[in-house]
C-alpha cells in the first residue's frame, strides 16, 4: 500500500485546534501509572551496590553474606549476566555499563545487585556484599583526559578516523571531520577575525521521575517489564539480546513516563532487574534514588571547543572552523561527531571545517539531552558570532541574516538543504517587540540561533473503528508532552471525525508491530505520518463497505467530511453514509473495521529556532536574572498550539538551567559532589519570567500536513542567548558554562583590573 | 530505630537522658530527614517532641518573644507582633527551604544542625536571642551563639534539648535585617550569609550594631570590628566601604561546590553593605 | 549514475575515496554495490548509516528511488533525545 | 525494629495502618494505603513531588515520618476532586496544558490549593515564590502560573 507522504495544503478543521488531552484526568487526579507505581503480587525489592570509586578494577566480589541474609531472594553480580553481545561493541557498552565486569569506571558504577523481601533487607544485604577493588588512577576533565600523560581508560580504545591507524591506546576514541572549501584561504580573505575557546561542563535531563521498573521472568522464557521508558520496543531488543531472551516473549510495557529528554532512550538497571528476577524467580521491582539517577544514568558530554571565524567588513563570513572536545564516559560514541555536524549548520559557508574528537573518561555513560551535542557547538559558535558582529560593527540579527543558510545551501554537515524555516525565525526575530523593548540598568539584550536534524525511522499505527463509530488508535511512540492528544487531532482530520470521538494509546510491544525509539523529536512527526496513512487505509475499507451497503461500485464512492458519499448524479438519492453508520453494519460488511500502517516515516525535515533574552547581571555579586525571553521555531504546522508551545517553553527553561546554574561538580578523588537536586539547580519557578513562544508555519513538503519535529531545537539557542545577553550586560565574554556568579564576579574582577 | 513522642519536657529530656546509642530529636525533620536517607544513618531513637504543651507556641511578654522548639517557620512568619518586631529574624527564617519545608522546618532545629550555612542562626545571633536549654539537671539560657561549636556540633550535653527562643524586645530606633546569596532565588543553601541589627541615637546616628555572617566560617562569624566600622556614623559611604572591607577580611570560608573563597569573601562585605543599609532605615535612619 | 559523498568514518573503509560514483537506482541497489566494490562497507552500511537524497535524509528504505543527478551523502545514523 | 499502630484521617476519611519507625508517610500513602498519586522525585524535600497537606500546610510527605501522622488531617491528590467534579486547579491545568508528562502535577496542585486557600488573589510573583518548591523540568512553569492566576479567577467567582 504506498502512501503519498507528500505535502498538500488544505483547511484544517481538527489540527490546530487547542483541545482537552485525553490522558489529562487522570494526571490531574493522580491516577495516572509511572513506572514506581506498578505493582505485581510477590514482588522482591532491588537495590544495587555501586562503586564508590572513579576507576578501580574489581578484584574479587564475594556475596555469600549476603546470600545467607534472611529475606534475601538473589544477588547478582556480572556473572550473572553472560556476554551474549558476541562482538557487537555498542551493546556490550550497554552490557558492561548496566554491571561492570572487570573494572568499575565511574563513581557510581553498577557492580552487584540484590532481591529482597523489602527495602531495609535488600539495604542490609549491600552492606554484606564484600567488593575488593584495586585502585586505579582516574581522569574526569575532557582535556586532561587527552594529555600523553593521562591514564588510559580502556587499553582496547585505538583512535579511529586518524591515518595512519595508532598502535598506542588512547583516551580519543575518535576523530571525526566535516566541511567544505578552503578555511585556511578564507581566513586570508578575512578583514575581521574572532578566535576564542569555550568549555561547558556536564549537565543531566533533569526529569522528575527517577528510573523504575518492575521485572518478572517466568521459567518457561517468557517475561513482563513495565518501565518509565521513551522506547519500549528498543528497551525489549536490548533486554532480550543481553539476557537471552526471545524478543517475541517479553513483553515490555511503557508506563507513563515522567520525563526523558533522551535520558531514558537507554537502558540502566532494567536487563539487572530482569536477571534478578529469572534468578529469584519472583517478580523485581527497582526504583533507582535521585542520587543514583544522577551518579548513573546517562548526563551530556562535558565540552571543550575552539572556534575561528573570518568575515569581511560587509559581514560576510569568508572562514569558519571548530575544533569540538566531548566526554562521552567511558564507553565512546557520537556525541562529538554530532557536536560537529551541528555547530555551522545554520550558515551558508564557503569556507567551514568542523574537527571532533570523542573522549573517554570516568564520567557516567553520556546519553542523549534533547539535541544531542548541539546546544554545546552553538554556544561556542553563536558568542563568537556575537563578538564578530561586535568586531565588524554591525547589528546580531544583521550578520545572521547575511550569512544563513537557505534552500539549495550546501549544509556544513554535507548535504544540501530543502526548504528551511531559519531565514523566517530570523526576520520575526528582528521585527519581534522583544528586539525593540528599551532595557534598564545592567541588564543586557543576547539572541542565538539553533538547529536540529530530527528523525523519521520505523512507525506503525493501528487505527480501530468501533462498533459505534468511535475510534481506537494504538501508536509505538511514546507520549510525554501531549502526543496523544495530537495524534488524536491528525485522525480526526484525516477521518473528517470529532476529535472527541477518538481515544489515542500507547500500545506495548506484544499488540503492536516494532516502533524505533521516541528521539529525534520524532514523536508527532512519525506517528502522524503513520496515523494518517493508517486512516487513509481505514477510509479506504469504510468505502468498499459503503459500497456493499448501497449496492454499487466502490469507484463511485469517495471520502469527504466524515462520510461515504456516492458520486455521479446516477445516486442523487443516496444520502452520505457517516462512520457511525458504516460501523454499525460492519457485522454484515465483512467484520470490524480498522486501517494500519507499517512504514518508514523519512523526509522528517530539520527545524531551526531563534532566541532573544533580555538579563539582569548584579556587578556586585555576579548574580544573573532572566528578565524576558522569546522563543521563535518553525514548527511546519503546530497540530496542538499549547503542546508545541510547551516544547519551546520547556527547552528554553532547560537552556537558561544548564546557562546559570547546572553543572556535574566533580571532587579531586573523581567522586560526583553534588547528585541531588540541591546542590544540582535546575530552574525553579520564581527563577523564570514568563517564557513568550511565536510559532512558524514553514510546511515541511515530505509531511502530508507540513508537519516538523519541534521537541529539541528550543534548548540549542539559549546557551548562547544568555551569554550574549551577559555579555552585552557587562561587557564580559563569558566561555565558560554554567555562567554561575562565581565565575561572572572573578570575570567582572578580572576584567576591572585590566 | 525507637520512635518516641513524649508528651511533657521532663520526659523528653529523660528519653534523651537514657538512650544509650545515638539518639535524635525531632520537630521539624526537614534536616533530620534527609540525613536518614543516607546509607550510613544510624539512630536508636527519634523524640519527637511536637506533642509537649506548647512547644508550638509563640508567647510575647511584655518584653520578650519566646518561641517554642516546634514553632514551624511559616508559623513564625504569620505573627504579626514578632515580624514587626524583629523583621530580620523572620525574613531570615522564612528564607529557609521552600514553602514545603517552611511548613515544617523550625529555628531550633536550623541552630542544632549546626551547619554553617544556616539561614536563621545569623540574624537570631544579630538580635542577642538566647536558647532555653532543658536537661535532666535543670533548665539554662545561653546566647544562641554559643549552641553551635562547628559543623554538625553542639554545646548541648546528653540528655539536653533546647524547648524555646527567647528574643528581647527590641529597644526603639533599632532594625535588623539579614541577606543571603544564593545562586537560585529559593530552595537553595546561603553560599553567604549576613544579618545586621543596630540601633540609633536620637540624633539618628549609629549607636550600638552587631554583624553576624553565616557560611564564611565553620561557625557564624560575629564580628565586633565590622560592628564598629558603623558605629556612630549615618551609615555614609565611607563606613559602609569600612564595613564591607572588615566583613571580606574577617571571613574564613572554603572552596566547596557552592563557592569559592574569592566569591564568599566578597560578596560577604556587598551583603553585609546591603544589610546595613535595610536596618538603618528599619531603625528610622535617614541617608 | 550516481555521485556519493561518503561520511568521515567510512572513506578509509572505500579506499580513502571521499567520493564515490555508482550506477544505482534506489537505495538497495545502491548500498548492495558499495558492499561489494567495498566489503570493509558492508559492516557499518547494514545499520550505521542514513542516505540522504537532495536533502532528504531516509534511514533505511531501500526502495527509494535515486533521481538521476541527486546529491547523495551517506551520513552516520544518529541518536536524538 | 516493632511497628507502630497509627490512626489518622486521610482525605476525610479515617484511616488505620502500622508502619516502621523510620518509614516516611510518601511511603506508607504509596506502599501501604495504594495511594499512588503522590510521587518521590528525590526522597529529599528538593523536588516537592511528593507535596501532601497536613493540618492545612503543604509539606514534603517524603521528609515526614508515618509515625508523625497520628491524629493530624492528611489532604492527598486522591481526594482533590469533589467526586467526580474536578477542583477548579485541576480543571485548569488541563485546559491551559500546565503540564506535559504530568509526574510533578499532583504536587504541583497541592501547593496550588494550600496557596489559594490562604491567598484568593496572588500576583505573578507571589505565585511563582510559593510554588517554588515544585520543580517542573518540562513545562518551564508559564503554563502553571497562568492555570494558577486562571483557576484563582474562577474560584473568586469573577469573570475569567
Amino acid at each position: 500500500m504506498s502512501f503519498d507522504a507528500g505535502y498538500q495544503s488544505h483547511k484544517f478543521k481538527s489540527v490546530g485546534t487547542r483541545p482537552l488531552r485525553p490522558d489529562g484526568v487522570d494526571k490531574v487526579t493522580g491516577r495516572a501509572r509511572y513506572g514506581a507505581d506498578f505493582n505485581m503480587p510477590g514482588q522482591l525489592v532491588a537495590r544495587v551496590l555501586r562503586s564508590p570509586h572513579a576507576h578501580a578494577r574489581i578484584v574479587r566480589i564475594d556475596t555469600a553474606k549476603a546470600e545467607a541474609l534472611k529475606g534475601v531472594k538473589a544477588v547478582v553480580t556480572a556473572a550473572d549476566l553472560p556476554d551474549l553481545t558476541n562482538g557487537d561493541g555498542a551493546l556490550f557498552a550497554i552490557l558492561d555499563n548496566c554491571m561492570a565486569r572487570t573494572k568499575a569506571m565511574y563513581d557510581g558504577h553498577a557492580v552487584a545487585a540484590v532481591a529482597a523481601i523489602d527495602e531495609n533487607v535488600a539495604k542490609a544485604a549491600l552492606k554484606l556484599i564484600e567488593v575488593e577493588y584495586e585502585l586505579l588512577p582516574h581522569v574526569v576533565d575532557v582535556d586532561a583526559a587527552m594529555q600523553a600523560d593521562a591514564p588510559v581508560l580502556n587499553d582496547t580504545i585505538f583512535t579511529t578516523g586518524v591515518d595512519p591507524k595508532p598502535e598506542t591506546p588512547s583516551n580519543i576514541a575518535n576523530r571525526s571531520e566535516f566541511g567544505h572549501g578552503d578555511v585556511d584561504a578564507g581566513f586570508a580573505a578575512a578583514d575581521f577575525i574572532v578566535e576564542r575557546s569555550y568549555k561547558t561542563e556536564q549537565t543531566h535531563q533533569g526529569y522528575i521521575e527517577p528510573h523504575a521498573c518492575v521485572a518478572n521472568c517466568n521459567s518457561d522464557g517468557s517475561a513482563d517489564l513495565w518501565v518509565c521508558t521513551q522506547g519500549h520496543f528498543v528497551y525489549r531488543q536490548n533486554c532480550a539480546d543481553l539476557l537471552g531472551l526471545e524478543v517475541s516473549k517479553l513483553r515490555v510495557t511503557s508506563s507513563e513516563i515522567g520525563g526523558g529528554f533522551g535520558g531514558k532512550t537507554h537502558v540502566w538497571t532494567e536487563p539487572v532487574a530482569l536477571a534478578l528476577s529469572r534468578k529469584a524467580g519472583r517478580p523485581v521491582k527497582l526504583v533507582m534514588s535521585r542520587e543514583e539517577v544522577f551518579r548513573a544514568s546517562g548526563p551530556t558530554s562535558a565540552t571543550s571547543i575552539d572556534v575561528k571565524i573570518g568575515a569581511r567588513k560587509d559581514g560576510k563570513i569568508t572562514g569558519a572552523m571548530a575544533t569540538l572536545r566531548y566526554t562521552s564516559g567511558p564507553y565512546p560514541d557520537m556525541w562529538a561527531e554530532l557536536g560537529a555536524m551541528t555547530s555551522f549548520a545554520c550558515y551558508d559557508l564557503e569556507n567551514v571545517k568542523t574537527v571532533g574528537f570523542e573522549v573517554v573518561v570516568n564520567r557516567p555513560k553520556v546519553a542523549a539531552y534533547r539535541a544531542p551535542s548541539a546546544p554545546m557547538a552553538a554556544f561556542a559558535v553563536e558568542s563568537a558570532m556575537d563578538e564578530l558582529a561586535h568586531k565588524i560593527g554591525v547589528n546580531a540579527v544583521d550578520l545572521r541574516v547575511m550569512n544563513a543558510a537557505s534552500e539549495g545551501t550546501k549544509s556544513s554537515y554535507g548535504p544540501v538543504y530543502g526548504p528551511i524555516g531559519i531565514g523566517p525565525t530570523l526576520e520575526a526575530a528582528q521585527s519581534h517587540p522583544h528586539m525593540s523593548a528599551p532595557l534598564g540598568k545592567n541588564q543586557g539584550r543576547g539572541m542565538a540561533c539553533g538547529f536540529w536534524f530530527n528523525f523519521g525511522g520505523q512507525t506503525c499505527s493501528d487505527l480501530n473503528v468501533n462498533a459505534d463509530g468511535t475510534v481506537g488508535l494504538a501508536v509505538g511512540t511514546v507520549d510525554v508532552g501531549g502526543s496523544r492528544a495530537s495524534l488524536s487531532l491528525i485522525a480526526a482530520e484525516e477521518l473528517g471525525i470529532d476529535y472527541q470521538d477518538i481515544k489515542a494509546v500507547i500500545a506495548d510491544t506484544a499488540t503492536l508491530g516494532y516502533n524505533d525509539m521516541t528521539d529525534g523529536s520524532r514523536g508527532t512527526f512519525s506517528s502522524s505520518m503513520a496515523t494518517i496513512s493508517a486512516a487513509r487505509n481505514a477510509i479506504d475499507v469504510m468505502r468498499a463497505r459503503a459500497a456493499l451497503m448501497w449496492d454499487i461500485p466502490v469507484d463511485d464512492i469517495y471520502w469527504e467530511e466524515g462520510h461515504a458519499k456516492a458520486a455521479g448524479s446516477k445516486y442523487g438519492n443516496l444520502s452520505p453514509l457517516s462512520v457511525k453508520e458504516i460501523a454499525a453494519e460492519s457485522g454484515n460488511t465483512g467484520g470490524p473495521i480498522a486501517g494500519h500502517s507499517e512504514m518508514i516515516a523519512d523526509g522528517a525535515g530539520v527545524s531551526f529556532g531563534t532566541h532573544i533574552c533580555d538579563v539582569e547581571v548584579d556587578p556586585e555579586t555576579g548574580s544573573t536574572r532572566i528578565v524576558r525571553y522569546t522563543v521563535i521555531q518553525d514548527a511546519g504546522k503546530a497540530v496542538h498550539p499549547s503542546y508545541v508551545e510547551g516544547q519551546y517553553q520547556g527547552g528554553a527553561a532547560q537552556g537558561i538551567g544548564w546557562a546559570l546554574n547546572e553543572e556535574y561538580v566533580y571532587g579531586d578523588d573523581g567522586r560526583l559532589q553534588n547528585p541531588g537536586f540541591l546542590d544540582y539547580r535546575i530552574p525553579v519557578c520564581s527563577d523564570l519570567p514568563m517564557i513568550d513562544t511565536q510559532i512558524l508555519e514553514i510546511p515541511n513538503p515530505n509531511h502530508p500536513y507540513g508537519v516538523r519535529g519541534v521537541g529539541e531545537t528550543p534548548i540549542v539557542p539559549p546557551l548562547a542567548a544568555i551569554a550574549n545577553a551577559v555579555s552585552n550586560a557587562v561587557g564580559v565574554r563569558m566561555s565558560h558554562i554554567p555562567m554561575s556568579p562565581p565565575r561572572i564576579l572573578a570575570a567582572l574582577n578580572d576584567a576591572a583590573k585590566g | 530505630m525507637r520512635y518516641e513522642r513524649p508528651e511533657t519536657i521532663q520526659a523528653a529530656t529523660t528519653l534523651l537522658a537514657e538512650a544509650q546509642d545515638s539518639v535524635f530529636v525531632l520537630a521539624g525533620g526537614t534536616d533530620l530527614l534527609v540525613r536518614m536517607q543516607r546509607d550510613d544513618f544510624e539512630a536508636e531513637l527519634v523524640v519527637d517532641i511536637k506533642s509537649i504543651a506548647g512547644i508550638t507556641d509563640v508567647i510575647e511578654t511584655d518584653d520578650s518573644f519566646v518561641i517554642g522548639a516546634a514553632v514551624s517557620c511559616a508559623a513564625l512568619g504569620e505573627h504579626a507582633a514578632l515580624r514587626a518586631a524583629w523583621p530580620g529574624v523572620v525574613e531570615a527564617a522564612n528564607l529557609i527551604g521552600s514553602t514545603q519545608i517552611q511548613g515544617r522546618c523550625t529555628v531550633v532545629g536550623n541552630l542544632c544542625n549546626a551547619s554553617p550555612a544556616a539561614d536563621s542562626v545569623p540574624a537570631l545571633i544579630a538580635a542577642g536571642a538566647q536558647a532555653r536549654i532543658v536537661g535532666p539537671n535543670g533548665t539554662r539560657t545561653v546566647p544562641v551563639e554559643e549552641v553551635p561549636t562547628g559543623p554538625g556540633k553542639t554545646s548541648l550535653a546528653k540528655g539536653e534539648m533546647i524547648d524555646a527562643i527567647v528574643i528581647a524586645k527590641p529597644e526603639p530606633k533599632s532594625g535588623d535585617s539579614y541577606l543571603r546569596f544564593t545562586p537560585r532565588t529559593e530552595m537553595d543553601i546561603a553560599v553567604v550569609g549576613a544579618s545586621v541589627h543596630l540601633v540609633l541615637d536620637d540624633a539618628g546616628t549609629v549607636k550600638t550594631a552587631r554583624v553576624a555572617l553565616g557560611a564564611v566560617g565553620p561557625k557564624v562569624l560575629v564580628s565586633q570590628e565590622a560592628a564598629q566600622s558603623i558605629i556612630g556614623t549615618t551609615l555614609d559611604a565611607a563606613a559602609l566601604d569600612a564595613l564591607a572591607t572588615v566583613c571580606s577580611a574577617a571571613s574564613t570560608p572554603i572552596d566547596d561546590k557552592r563557592g569559592t573563597v574569592d566569591f564568599r569573601k566578597q560578596v560577604a562585605g556587598v551583603l553585609a553593605r546591603r544589610a546595613a543599609l535595610i536596618a538603618f532605615e528599619r531603625a528610622g535612619g535617614t541617608q | 549514475m550516481v555521485e556519493v559523498t561518503l561520511w568521515a568514518g567510512l572513506v578509509p573503509l572505500a579506499d580513502d575515496q571521499k567520493t564515490v560514483t555508482v550506477e544505482a537506482e534506489t537505495i538497495r541497489e545502491l548500498l548492495r554495490k558499495l558492499g561489494e566494490r567495498y566489503p570493509a562497507l558492508s559492516g557499518p552500511i547494514k545499520d550505521q548509516v542514513a542516505v540522504v537524497i537532495d536533502g532528504v535524509v531516509y534511514r533505511n528504505d531501500w526502495s527509494q528511488r535515486i533521481p538521476e543527478g541527486a546529491e547523495v551523502f551517506l551520513m552516520r545514523r544518529l541518536a536524538g533525545g | 525494629m516493632s511497628s507502630i499502630a497509627v490512626s489518622t484521617t486521610i482525605n476525610g476519611d479515617d484511616v488505620e495502618y502500622l508502619c516502621q519507625a523510620d518509614e516516611t508517610l510518601l511511603d506508607v500513602l504509596r506502599n501501604r494505603l495504594g495511594l499512588m498519586g503522590s510521587k518521590e522525585g528525590c526522597g529529599t524535600g528538593d523536588c516537592g513531588a511528593c507535596s501532601t497537606i497536613i493540618d492545612g500546610r503543604v509539606v514534603c510527605s517524603c521528609l515526614v515520618l508515618g509515625a508523625e501522622a497520628q491524629g493530624r488531617t492528611i489532604e492527598t491528590i486522591e481526594g482533590m476532586a469533589n467526586g467526580a467534579a474536578l477542583h477548579p486547579l485541576q480543571t485548569n491545568f488541563i485546559e491551559h496544558a500546565a503540564l506535559q508528562c504530568g509526574v510533578c502535577t499532583p504536587g504541583f496542585l497541592m501547593a496550588a490549593k494550600a496557596l489559594l486557600d490562604v491567598n484568593p488573589d496572588p500576583t505573578e510573583e507571589e505565585i511563582r515564590f510559593w510554588l517554588a518548591g515544585n520543580l517542573c523540568r518540562c513545562t518551564g512553569y508559564d503554563k502553571i502560573v497562568r492555570a494558577v492566576q486562571a483557576a484563582a479567577v474562577e474560584m473568586r467567582g469573577e469573570q475569567a
